[in-house]
């Protein structure tokens, strides 16, 4: 046995909180496994998805934080197509990412959130995504320098698919419209999960 | 005036501990109309009742108040007191001074004491505006009839004609037999379904009490319990009477073009054609849509091979109207049609097929005479998988509920399977093994344990066709895995559902249906073969699914429900019913809406000399005194027997008065 | 004429520059009005939903505003953009709360009013096959298409419009109609591993890899695709793919507007089929197209 | 207080299959409930007819109580759905003239929950007299 259920997380909120921000009803899931049989990175994962409802259901905070699970999920919607609960387990997968990522609970992976902070963070101050800069970024970020760049990369940039140069706002103001919004946005975050964990 | 007698309980000391009994017969002694008051120890024994019938000779009495326990426990002993004094039984109240005072408030016995007095008054005040009823009978037509000729129909027509009574049996398919006549062999027992089903179709077809009407339909119900009367549309089969059943027509009918839906679609079906082998009535009939000499005009092969000059073309559909005392609904199911899932292939891969296919292909009577191949390319099978749970249990097709058989019937598949050919390999998926049922859970485990059946708990996420072969790619939630199976073949375990059309059907007879289409019961528990219609009794999967034994003990319940009815000569009613008063009904057809058991009729009726309105009517023998119409009726034309407005105001307003002398 | 607001993506205007090319090529010569949405931002991709509901409904909801008040629906080609326009679309739908927030943050209204439509139900099913029909050039006879139409663009349910879910057909049947053989096969809609090209490379090789092989055991000549993502999966990572699973792939990813803009009569050049790594021209040359 | 606690008046009205079942329940266990209440017998909840409840607060009575079986388990199939649906138009249009809301209540109450039953009597008992003390 991996792990001891703990009675008192069963009591605890941490099935509310998860309802509450994807707004699925997890209590729903029973346990069917369709998600899981059909899921196509299951096999590379800590727990299957549906491992993962469960352990949603009774509380486990601890075991669904660390595992890999949500940040292995690629968002394909087979799960939530298929699951005879009616159940969006892709919505509680990014449910779980953004739980993960603002702190309420531990944290497990760490390359993807880097990823994720560059993209916005392009996003941010150029509108469109700057695909060199994202990629030497990350690799230096997430501690792989060359990863990608050769051969893909290098081969990549020969075909004159890889922009040298950033994408720009045309026009200014909208670049400033831009970073205002983030910035609310950001503030928007932090209250709507204040207010969940309240 | 009214000359009422009071009788007060002591109940031993149940009620006379707390509740000062002397005190309440006082007070009623000084009530209007009271002419003798007394309390008395037991009023339910035979004394105590003698009391009472002593107390109406010497007082003249016409009405009576007995102040004692809950009338849902004595009310009928002290009806038939009544009775027994020669008055009328529906002229006695009961003050119920035990149960909701002595043992309820025995904390203050002075305030008991008051409220027994008042509740006793109450009673008087109801007493005095009873009215005299009269016990109701409405005659029976001792005939039954009998919808739907599966095994439930079967064992229901048999049971009622045992007992004497004359039933009609009515079938829409060319035969009898159901959805069991399909089945190779059944569980838990392992028996073939054709044995044991064979010996019941023709001891129908043979009892001179059962009418058989095959090909079928009932069009139109009218009338209520007892009276009940029915249009039965018989369906042209261009087969007479003289026919013989040799079959000669349908060997030579050169006409194959339909599919056999008997066989699941998976033979072909000839334009004349008996539904299976050992069919009854063992008559063909011709299927005029697909008949090339009803389409064309040519043909007639049949007519010249048949040897009884039996194939009569111009044989037209015929409407009889016929009278029946009670109704047994047994309309059966269908399996979920499993195109609705589109990751197992949209109904659309051939080797993907339905457990009723399956039934059909091991069946020695079936399309491939028992042999078990792929219907796409007729090569034998080595892996099997099969898929529990699809159409059931499943919300997202709106189908939540558990079908009950299809566990069982897999496990049998997987058994019947190995069996024939001891090489396959078989695999069932499921959700959780429902085998409540004698020797069920057993029968489930010699599937695992001796057949070598395994059991994947995990639902399929989706079937993919690989050249010839099906990848099944499924979970098994228990050890964590993602399985992939390469299967030859898989069968699904359908749910069940209701027959289509089982909606209309229930119009017919105003039964009510839940959100599926089952048939509702009258109540889930206690009369599980009962339907609101008072006379109307359903059995078999058309109220839910179930499996054969409890088909048949639903069946046999429904026959003797049916011939309760038929015993009796003439039907006592409780006369505690609704009336209308048809002076100041205004027509708003109102109760008629509401009424859940449709026992008001709107009529056109004289109701003064020459002014005929649309006003209500209640339908003695259908209501049930449920009080609903009363409560809705604007113009208060309506009123319920033993609960009028006048009593029950009466009630109110001694409820609101302060005790007079105390 | 047909008018509808573009969002061509981030993709589009770096590493799938041939799809946009040849998108706007096509949509002129059949004469389908493309308004390219001014200072366009980027619909957040794999990235924003996993990281904080409001701005995966934010970014979108700023193109969805635009073609609102330009009247007009909105289209991408990519697929990732569509199913993040389309899902912010039915959020912002469901959800009055998440609604007000976004309008908060974008300062500006949104009614709900644009349908956001993939490329190819534009094309396909609005356009449609049989005036498409009309105006080819060059049957595509004896091309075995294997269409690839991944996740994005038909899940979840909701988004896949007038298409079977687990077997779409809106692009085999474009393929039957330009005169090539669309290959039958199971694979259509499962996932390449898109998002994780980057991330987690070793799963979109895996997931890719098993796509690429079953289209090759189906017999299918190139595979077809209507996503950047899908096609970067499958186009550039189709030699380690190979190396990796030691079988002999070979097979050409190329873009549906590629496929049509050849039956339209156009040349590798306009149509920048040298863009991919696994090159088409051995195999349209072979079989008579180009 | 105790002069008071007397003067209070409750009509109940119980549907014959459920809540008087019920009722004499709450005898058999020997739940003690304040006696302030009067109990009529109805066949059904769907049988209330709006008038008798007028006519109950019109001739004095300090509270009413219409108590049936659970919505789903009436004997008479539907006949409580008629109650449920009628109970708060009925509530409103009291309380528009001038019927405190404390005074009219309604609840579901099974043959089997005896001991519901004395719970309801209390907590209506204690809201009417919320009413009647505070006003
Ligand atoms: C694949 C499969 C395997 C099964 N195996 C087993 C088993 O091994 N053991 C077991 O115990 N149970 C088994 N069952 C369950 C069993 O089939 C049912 O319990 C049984 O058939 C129910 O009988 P029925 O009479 O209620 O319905 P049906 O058999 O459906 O009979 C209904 C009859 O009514 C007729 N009818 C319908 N509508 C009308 C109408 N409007 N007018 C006139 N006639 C009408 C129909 O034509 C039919 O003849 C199995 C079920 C399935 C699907
Ligand atoms: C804990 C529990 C909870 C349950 N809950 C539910 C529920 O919620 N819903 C539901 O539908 N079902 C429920 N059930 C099942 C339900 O209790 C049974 O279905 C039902 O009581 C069976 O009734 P019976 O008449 O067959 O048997 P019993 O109730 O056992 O009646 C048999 C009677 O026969 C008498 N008897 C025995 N031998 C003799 C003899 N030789 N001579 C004379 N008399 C004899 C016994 O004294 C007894 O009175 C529950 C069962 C249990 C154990
Ligand atoms: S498919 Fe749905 S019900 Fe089944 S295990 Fe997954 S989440 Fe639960
Ligand atoms: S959405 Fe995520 S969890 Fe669901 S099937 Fe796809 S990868 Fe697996
Ligand atoms: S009539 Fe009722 S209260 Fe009186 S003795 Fe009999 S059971 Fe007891
Ligand atoms: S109709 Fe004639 S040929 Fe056909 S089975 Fe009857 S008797 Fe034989
Ligand atoms: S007339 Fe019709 S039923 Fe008879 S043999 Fe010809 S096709 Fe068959
Ligand atoms: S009986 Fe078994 S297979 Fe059928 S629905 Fe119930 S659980 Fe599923
Ligand atoms: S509700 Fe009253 S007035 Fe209307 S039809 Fe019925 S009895 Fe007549
Ligand atoms: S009392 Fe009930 S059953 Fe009788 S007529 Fe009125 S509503 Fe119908």
């Amino acid at each position: 046995m991996k792990y001891e259920l703990q009675l008192k997380n069963i009591a605890e909120g941490f099935r509310k909180d998860v309802e509450n921000l994807s707004q699925q009803k997890i209590s729903n899931c029973y346990q069917c496994g369709k998600c899981s049989a059909g899921c196509p990175v299951a096999y590379a994962m800590d727990y299957p998805p549906s491992m993962i409802m469960r352990m949603v259901q009774l509380g486990m905070h601890d075991q669904v934080m660390s595992s890999n699970t949500s940040w292995y999920c690629v968002s394909c919607e087979t799960c939530t197509t298929r699951c005879p609960r009616e159940i969006d387990i892709a919505k509680v997968m990014d449910t779980l990412k953004i739980m993960a990522q603002a702190g309420s609970y531990k944290l497990s992976e760490n390359e993807i959130p880097i990823f994720d902070w560059i993209f916005l963070k392009s996003i941010e101050l150029t509108g469109k995504i700057y695909e060199l800069g994202l990629i030497g970024a990350y690799n230096l970020l997430s501690l792989h320098p060359l990863k990608d760049i050769y051969p893909m990369g290098l081969k990549m940039i020969i075909k004159g698919k890889i922009n040298f140069i950033p994408h720009l706002f045309y026009n200014p103001s909208e670049l400033i419209k831009n970073i205002r919004m983030f910035k609310l946005i950001r503030k928007k975050d932090r209250e709507r999960i204040y207010e969940k964990n309240a | 005036m009214a000359r009422i007698g009071v009788f007060v309980c002591h109940c031993g000391t149940n009620i006379s501990g707390v509740v000062d009994v002397s005190r309440v017969a006082k007070y009623a002694e000084s009530l209007p109309g009271v002419k003798v008051a007394v309390d008395y120890k037991f009023m339910c024994s035979d004394p105590g009742q003698n009391t009472i019938i002593d107390a109406i000779k010497t007082h003249n009495l016409d009405r009576i108040v007995v102040s004692a326990c809950s009338p849902r426990m004595h009310e009928l002993t002290f009806r038939n007191t009544l009775e027994r004094a020669g008055l009328n039984p529906y002229m006695v109240e009961m003050a119920n001074i035990r149960e909701h005072v002595s043992w309820v408030h025995s904390d203050n016995k002075e305030l008991a004491t008051e409220k027994a007095m008042k509740l006793m008054e109450m009673s008087v005040s109801k007493v005095r505006r009873s009215e005299v009823l009269t016990k109701m009978f409405a005659p029976i037509e001792k005939r039954a009839l009998v919808i739907g000729g599966g095994i439930a129909g079967i064992q229901a027509a048999l049971d009622i004609a045992a007992a004497g009574y004359k039933v009609v049996l009515v079938e829409k398919e060319s035969s009898i037999g159901g959805r069991m006549a399909q089945l190779d062999k059944t569980f838990p027992t392992l028996d073939c379904s054709a044995c044991i089903l064979t010996p019941k179709m023709v001891a129908v077809s043979q009892d001179k009490n059962i009418t058989l009407l095959t090909y079928a339909e009932v069009t139109e119900v009218s009338g209520f319990i007892g009276q009940f009367e029915v249009k039965i549309k018989k369906k042209a089969k261009s087969v007479n009477s003289k026919c013989i059943g040799c079959g000669v027509c349908v060997t030579k009918c050169p006409n194959k073009k339909s599919l056999s839906d008997f066989d699941g679609r998976l033979g072909p079906r000839k334009a004349i054609y008996t539904l299976f082998p050992q069919a009854v009535p063992n008559v063909p009939v011709i299927d005029r849509e697909t008949c090339t000499f009803f389409l064309t005009g040519k043909c007639k092969i049949c007519e010249k091979v048949c040897p009884t000059s039996a194939v009569d073309y111009t044989q037209q559909d015929e409407l009889i109207t016929e009278k029946f005392g009670a109704v047994v609904v047994a309309t059966g199911f269908d399996i979920y049609d499993h195109s609705s899932y589109g990751e197992y292939g949209y109904g659309e891969i051939k080797d993907v097929i339905s457990s009723l296919q399956f039934e059909r292909l091991i069946s020695s009577s079936g399309p491939t005479e028992g042999h078990v191949v792929r219907p796409s390319d007729q090569k034998e099978v080595k892996n099997v998988v099969f898929i529990q749970c699809v159409g059931s249990r499943d919300e997202s097709k709106k189908r939540p509920y558990c079908s009950r058989v299809c566990c069982m019937y897999t496990a049998k598949q997987a058994m019947l399977l190995k069996d024939h050919y001891p090489e396959t390999q078989s695999y069932v998926f499921y959700i959780d093994i429902r085998a409540a049922g004698k020797n069920y859970e057993e029968f489930v485990q010699r599937a695992q344990n001796d057949y070598g059946v395994v059991y994947l708990r995990g639902r399929v996420s989706k079937i993919y066709e690989r050249g010839n072969k099906l990848l099944v790619k499924g979970a098994d939630t228990l050890s964590g895995a993602q399985v992939e199976i390469e299967a030859d073949l898989v069968v699904l375990a359908n749910g069940l559902e209701p027959r289509k059309g089982a909606k209309e059907f229930s119009q017919l007879f105003h039964m009510s249906s839940d959100q599926y289409g089952f048939y509702n019961e009258l109540h889930p528990k206690l009369a599980p073969v009962e339907t609101a219609i008072s006379g109307v009794f359903v059995a078999g999967c058309c109220q839910s699914p179930k499996d054969i034994p409890d088909t048949v003990a639903m069946a046999s319940a429904t026959a003797a429900k049916v011939c309760a009815i038929f015993a009796k000569e003439k039907m006592e009613v409780e006369p505690l019913i609704a009336g209308v008063n048809q002076l100041t009904c205004s027509g708003c057809e109102t109760c008629y809406n509401v009424c859940p058991y449709s026992a008001i009729e709107m009529k056109d009726k004289e109701v003064k000399r020459g002014e005929v309105r649309h006003v209500a009517e209640v339908l003695e023998s259908v209501c049930k005194g449920c009080g609903v119409c009363v409560g809705a009726c604007y113009s208060k034309a309506v009123d319920l027997k033993g609960f009028s407005e006048r009593q029950i105001l009466s009630q109110v307003e001694t409820a609101t008065m302060p005790i007079t002398n105390s | 004429m047909l008018k509808v607001a573009y969002f061509p993506g981030c993709s589009l205007s770096s590493t799938a520059k041939e799809y946009d090319i040849s998108t706007r090529l096509v949509c002129e010569d059949l004469e389908i009005d493309l308004v390219e949405i001014p200072d366009w931002i980027c619909c957040g991709a794999t990235t924003a939903h996993i990281t904080s509901e409001l701005t995966a409904a934010a970014l979108p909801a700023k193109s969805l505003v635009w073609a609102e008040k330009q009247g007009l629906n909105i289209t991408s080609p990519c697929s990732a953009c569509f199913s993040r326009l389309k899902m912010a679309h039915l959020h912002i739908e469901k959800d009055p709360k998440l609604k007000k927030e976004v309008e908060e943050v974008i300062g500006e209204k949104y009614n709900g009013k644009t349908e956001v439509m993939h490329l190819t139900r534009i094309l396909i099913e609005q356009y449609g096959i049989e005036n498409i029909k009309a105006k080819i050039k060059k049957e595509l006879k004896g091309l075995k298409i294997a269409c690839y139409y991944g996740c994005l663009m038909t899940r979840p349910a909701e988004v896949c419009v007038n298409d079977r879910v687990e077997n779409p057909m809106l692009m085999d049947n474009l393929v039957k109609a330009l005169g090539a053989e669309p290959v039958k096969w199971y694979y259509k809609t499962e996932c390449c591993g898109a998002g994780f090209s980057l991330t987690k490379t070793e799963i979109a090789r895996k997931l890719s890899g098993d796509i690429l092989k079953e289209a090759k055991d189906c017999g299918a000549d190139l595979v077809m695709v209507a996503c950047p993502l899908c096609h970067s999966n499958l186009d550039a990572r189709q030699p380690e793919i190979a190396k990796l699973i030691k079988t002999e792939l070979n097979i050409p990813v190329l873009y549906f507007t590629q496929v049509l803009g050849l039956a339209l009569g156009y040349n590798s050049m306009d149509l920048m089929l040298n863009k991919h790594f696994i090159n088409p021209k051995p195999l349209l040359k072979a079989k008579g197209i180009l | 207080m105790e002069s008071k606690v007397k003067e209070i008046n409750i009509v109940g009205f119980l549907c014959n299959w459920c809540s008087y079942a019920g009722a004499d329940m709450t005898g058999l266990g020997r739940n003690i409930y304040p006696s302030n209440i009067k109990v009529i017998r109805i066949p059904c909840t769907g049988r209330m007819d709006p008038m008798m409840i007028i006519e109950a607060f019109h001739n004095g009575a300090d509270g009413v109580l219409v108590s049936g079986c659970h919505p789903g388990d009436c004997h008479y199939t539907e006949g409580n759905f008629y109650w449920r649906r009628r109970y708060p138009h009925l509530k409103s249009l009291l309380e528009h003239f001038g019927v405190d809301r404390r005074r009219f209540h309604a609840s579901w109450v099974s043959a089997s929950e005896g001991k519901k039953f004395a719970e309801v009597v209390k907590k209506v008992y204690a809201e009417v007299k919320d009413w009647k003390d505070n006003g």
